[in-house]
């Protein structure tokens, strides 16, 4: 309850805060919340709907996609020395590669259609999944494998009874990061072969100048990732019970 | 650190000496690397603007977005851009004005043998920006061949580049693409299936902030100087302007030999019936919720 | 299983820590190993079950000691719990692990049994973070018990229990031994400990001592608290392992 | 050394990797590594120091910025909860929004020049860095806190002898998806009011379809951002020495 | 100073473990804390340290008990030893957090002269997880002894110990004791050692206990484990405990 009042003070904190800007600024560019918000009824004339459900289609696949290929690959690079010396460096050489560049070699493989952009989504996230478990495994304490180890347990057990709980708040933290990075990125990803999805909806309203819209475009963008980033937290109060004291 | 406008002062001094003087206007002017920039920056650097005092800055866009923001936050006193974008400046509230037209164009760019025509456009996919200028262009030549939009699949492609490697690689059939794109894609082995005129059809504009529109005085001693680089542009030839066309407009060098410069004209103002299709068709298409008036946007 | 070990040396950090020490605990017999704190008493443990690269010769009857191949069990000192899983589930793991299985019924059983005895089965939910020191420690002693290893080596097991506790645990460790009597190492501090559970006493010390046998050790496990020789014993121990750690 | 050759021979299966998906593409889009190569003399003739030279300049500053604002906003949410709970939904309410819809506030508040391409990337790394020190600051364990506050430690022996250094490496994870990002991000933020900056020159050749120019300037890229990963390598095997057992 | 705790009532989880316990300490006294594994004697020292939430009065002379504004000192049951600190460094540090500077010469003397006698003093660079059980107990020991408190709270603090290693620290206690005696909590499952160490007994049970005196309280302590009644009273006490702790 106290956490839902902080939530709604923050709430209405942030748009006391984005008002005051909006005076101070005093251009159409940036237009106060009461503009933005007088323009939500036009969102459904826009089909708001269903350019949510294509942008949520493509963060869902795009965040499975990295976190099915990340996190295993960020708990190898640790756990399996040998193989992550050669994969280290890999990482560290591809991560900052802007992925924009790759586009046209992405549209080649993958066409323009839906698999490009999740092509392009995962391949943004996937890499701060990598490091980010991969640290996170690092940080495992050796002591915990002493036991297991005692008793004969393979490598599967080893995973599933240290390395995997003892990283999941790392886990959780790389999918938070993954989460926020894709969204973030849906603007230019959703400005090709597709007239749906919310980052088409703010690029093609920015393209027009209409600010009230396309904020209120950027408001409902913002409502979504905090739904899914409250799912995220209570996957990591259920999974992580162990740690409270 | 070393400001970067010194960087590129040095870099250009081997034309000519800049004067010291300081000047009485300072303008912040927003570019697009296509033809119709030229000669802003060829009065730049053959010292034209300093000659009517005027001290300008000319800023390189990659991509329209990135321009508009400049020209909605306010950071520019005049900008390369076209009618139907303006339609979305006064959607916007901007009112900015058209200082006058430039010589750019649009072509419809296609790497299949078999699309020679408009007309065989039919049924194909067309890789564009939905709701802008190109396709206004794309809409009149189908209106032409007695089709239109719904006769053709547009498919939205922002990344100007990831369009023409789409139409080389025939994963689209056709877009629409300005110079020097389009000098790049023919070189490519793309062929240009049809190309507007860059005098007689005029989309592409100068248009200027509010501010300056009101300082008559000021636009007349800019459109001075632009047509003064109109005519040297058009005394001499392409490769008189090659850092031009290799360093601001992007041309690869390796074309340059090849660009043939348009006619450019003297400052003019865009022909009414241009801006009353354009502003109807921003309409249809949603960027502006009214339809707006040609008078409204021509200087004072 | 006969426990031989030949010429085993380990280092920790640079500092060389186990010299070439051989020694050889019979089937069924239960060594107290003594020394001064810092001598080695863990590292003999973890060299044995290979937590550490080790030099010599360890074999359990006349197989190299290999926790994949053989079913060891230890009560660290540091007890070893993980802090993700129940203390019915920590109780549970190493069993399921060394048989790369779920418990069967009569584990199940089996489990629950130990941990009633030792007086931690209403804490069988808990996360080990909400348990006292003492607690913490009797799921490990639990956790062992519930295994049927083929060596079983406890690193001052009972450190951190009560005299009432540590008598009880002293009980069940008997009477699980008495069961199914298994080869044990039992590092202990407490004289009177290692005479009351050892057969035979290794002091440890400078990376090296000799197996001498506990001049209790004919007296049964049950009764050798009660020997009226039991506390003289200890105070011998006592001078002689003072005389011995005071350079 | 061994971690050298292992690096080195990354270096070159990366390369054969390459190599081999360019022949397979066997297309212009993507040239080989050797037509890559050949073009690295044309790059000094595009004065690809200066662009380098900018690029870091921009990259510097705004890890700084996001590094010095980030990073203790990420330990308070945690060690001032009453703090943390009006500013924990702030970061999950603004991290995913498209930062690039803001440029036009951002040319707005900044103009065209280099600040307005720090403020750029600054937001776009800073909440990375809130949420992944935040999450490691959670991390920490509340038994070490406990003999410091018992000898009576105020609120800064807390920080610098508990959470500063048991959170290190999760600042260090930070700084490194940061840097990752900030490096990716460059290609649209370099792409306006400027003529230098790798970004700038990636996408100028891109729009010049001169792949073999645009890949090598991805692989000058490359090999700063490695040079930049290996430094902060470097810093934590020393901070973290602790740690080795 | 003298130590006064009056109805103290401390909750683990939902489960009530101090119930309205009630004690003193005279100033300068010892008080040996025994009782069952579980029974709440390391929560006793949270409690008292403000670590934990709780209710009750707790004052040492007249003002009540704050971390910030007396001086405390602990050795947990699990040492508490940060990581990132070497030896030197974790045996200085609540010194110097507790005077808010650093330390000047005679206390980094203090602080060598104390780890040399605990036999730590070559480990003075290394980090705790380099370090064995023993050697750990040792460092927390030196912690709180290199520090001048007005109360000191021993959390099972010799358990790891061997007994040559603690006799030393025992004597170490001693002689720091004499040199500036100070209010001490001493818990422990050592009965031997609460009889050696202690002035007053104190058996916390279900939550609650009554102090008693300790029967050899007037032998001073340097002579206590030497003095005839010594192991007679171990005795004793261990049946008393045994008696109250079965059920
Ligand atoms: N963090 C915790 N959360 C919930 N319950 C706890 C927690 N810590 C301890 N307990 C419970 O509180 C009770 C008292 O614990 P405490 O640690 O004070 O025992 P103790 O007397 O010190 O025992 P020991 O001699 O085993 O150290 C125990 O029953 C224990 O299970
Ligand atoms: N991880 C480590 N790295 C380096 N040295 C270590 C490590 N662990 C222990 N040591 C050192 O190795 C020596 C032996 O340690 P070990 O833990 O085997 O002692 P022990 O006999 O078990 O002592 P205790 O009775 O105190 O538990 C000690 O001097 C210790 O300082
Ligand atoms: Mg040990
Ligand atoms: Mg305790």
């Amino acid at each position: 309850m106290a956490r839902v009042t902080k939530t709604l003070g923050a709430l209405l904190a942030l748009n006391l805060l984005w008002w005051l800007a909006a005076v101070l600024v005093g251009k159409p560019v940036l237009p106060t919340p009461l503009t933005v918000y007088a323009a939500f009824p036009q969102l459904l004339a826009h089909q708001i709907g269903w350019h949510l459900y294509f942008s949520l289609y493509r963060l869902g696949w795009s965040l499975v996609w990295s976190a099915v290929i990340g996190i295993p690959l960020g708990i190898l690079i640790v756990r399996a020395p040998r193989f992550g010396a050669w994969v280290d460096p890999v990482v560290y050489l591809t991560y900052p590669l802007p992925k924009i560049a790759l586009l046209p070699v992405v549209m080649l493989l993958a066409g323009l259609g839906d698999s490009a952009k999740i092509i392009m989504i995962t391949m943004i996230t996937v890499f701060q999944i990598i490091i980010s478990v991969r640290d996170a495994v690092r940080q495992v304490p050796a002591g915990v494998y002493k036991q297991l180890r005692v008793a004969g347990a393979n490598r599967w057990e080893l995973f599933r009874d240290a390395t995997w709980p003892a990283s999941l708040a790392g886990v959780l933290t790389a999918l938070r990061l993954a989460l926020g990075t894709a969204i973030a990125t849906l603007f230019f990803t959703e400005v090709y072969g597709t007239s749906y999805g919310l980052g088409y909806f703010i690029m093609d309203e920015w393209n027009r100048l209409d600010y009230p819209l396309m904020y209120a475009g950027i408001v409902v963008l913002a409502a979504v990732a905090f739904a899914l980033f409250a799912v995220l937290n209570a996957v990591e109060r259920r999974v992580l019970r162990w740690q409270q004291v | 650190a070393p400001k970067e406008i010194r960087l590129k002062e040095s870099a250009a001094k081997s034309s000519k000496t800049t004067k010291t003087a300081t000047k009485d206007v300072t303008l912040n002017l927003g570019t697009m690397s296509a033809p119709e920039s030229i000669p802003l920056y060829v009065a730049k650097e053959k010292g034209y603007f300093e000659d009517q005092h005027l001290n300008v800055t000319l800023q390189n866009f990659k991509s329209p977005k990135d321009r508009d923001a400049a020209v909605a936050s306010g950071q520019l006193d005049g900008a390369v851009s076209d009618v139907v974008t303006l339609a979305a400046y006064e959607n916007g509230k901007l009112g900015w004005k058209i200082a006058t037209g430039l010589n750019g164009s649009f072509g419809i760019v296609s790497n299949q043998p078999a699309i020679k025509t408009v007309a065989d456009l039919r049924g194909k996919t067309i890789a564009t920006m939905p709701h802008q200028t190109p396709t206004f262009y794309l809409d009149q030549e189908l209106a032409k061949v007695g089709m239109s939009e719904k006769d053709v699949k547009i498919t939205e492609v922002a990344q100007v580049p990831a369009r023409i490697q789409l139409t080389l690689d025939r994963k689209i059939d056709a877009m629409i693409v300005p110079d020097p794109f389009m000098a790049i894609a023919k070189s490519k082995g793309a062929h240009v299936v049809a190309q507007s005129d860059p005098v007689a059809y005029q989309t592409t504009i100068l248009a200027v902030a509010p501010k300056l529109a009101k300082q008559k005085a000021v636009t007349k001693r800019l459109l001075a100087a632009y047509n003064q680089a109109v005519k040297t542009l058009n005394a001499g030839k392409a490769s008189d302007f090659e850092a031009i066309l290799t360093k601001d407009i992007g041309y690869p060098a390796a074309l340059v030999p090849k660009v043939k410069l348009v006619h450019y004209t003297q400052a003019h103002a865009v022909k009414t019936s241009v801006l009353k299709a354009a502003f109807a068709y921003a309409k249809a298409e949603g960027v502006t919720t009214t339809t707006l008036d040609p008078a409204n946007v021509a200087l004072p | 299983m006969k426990l031989t070990v030949a010429g085993l040396t380990a280092v920790r950090g640079d500092q060389p820590v186990l010299a070439d020490l051989s020694f050889a605990v019979p089937d069924r017999g239960i060594l107290a190993v003594l020394g001064p704190s810092g001598t080695g008493k863990t590292t003999l443990i973890d060299a044995l079950t290979r937590q550490l690269p080790s030099t010599g010769d360890c074999r359990l009857d006349d197989a190299p000691i290999d926790p994949r191949h053989q079913h060891l069990a230890v009560v660290p000192q540091d007890y070893g719990l993980l802090p993700w899983r129940t203390v019915a589930q920590n109780v549970a793991l190493p069993l399921k692990v060394s048989q790369h299985h779920r418990l069967d019924a009569a584990q199940h059983q089996a489990v629950a049994q130990v941990m009633a005895a030792l007086g931690i089965a209403e804490l069988a939910k808990r996360y080990p973070n909400r348990l006292s020191g003492g607690q913490q420690q009797r799921v490990a002693l639990a956790r062992a018990f519930a295994q049927a290893p083929d060596l079983l080596m406890l690193d001052e097991a009972f450190s951190a229990l009560d005299p009432v506790v540590k008598a009880r645990a002293y009980q069940l460790f008997i009477s699980q031994w008495q069961a199914r009597p298994v080869t044990t190492l039992l590092i202990t501090h407490d004289l009177e400990e290692a005479l009351a559970l050892g057969d035979a006493l290794l002091i440890l010390h400078h990376g090296q001592g000799q197996v001498q046998a506990n001049p209790l050790a004919k007296v049964p496990l049950t009764t050798r608290r009660e020997d009226a020789r039991y506390y003289p014993a200890v105070a011998a121990l006592r001078q002689e392992v003072e005389a011995s750690w005071q350079e």
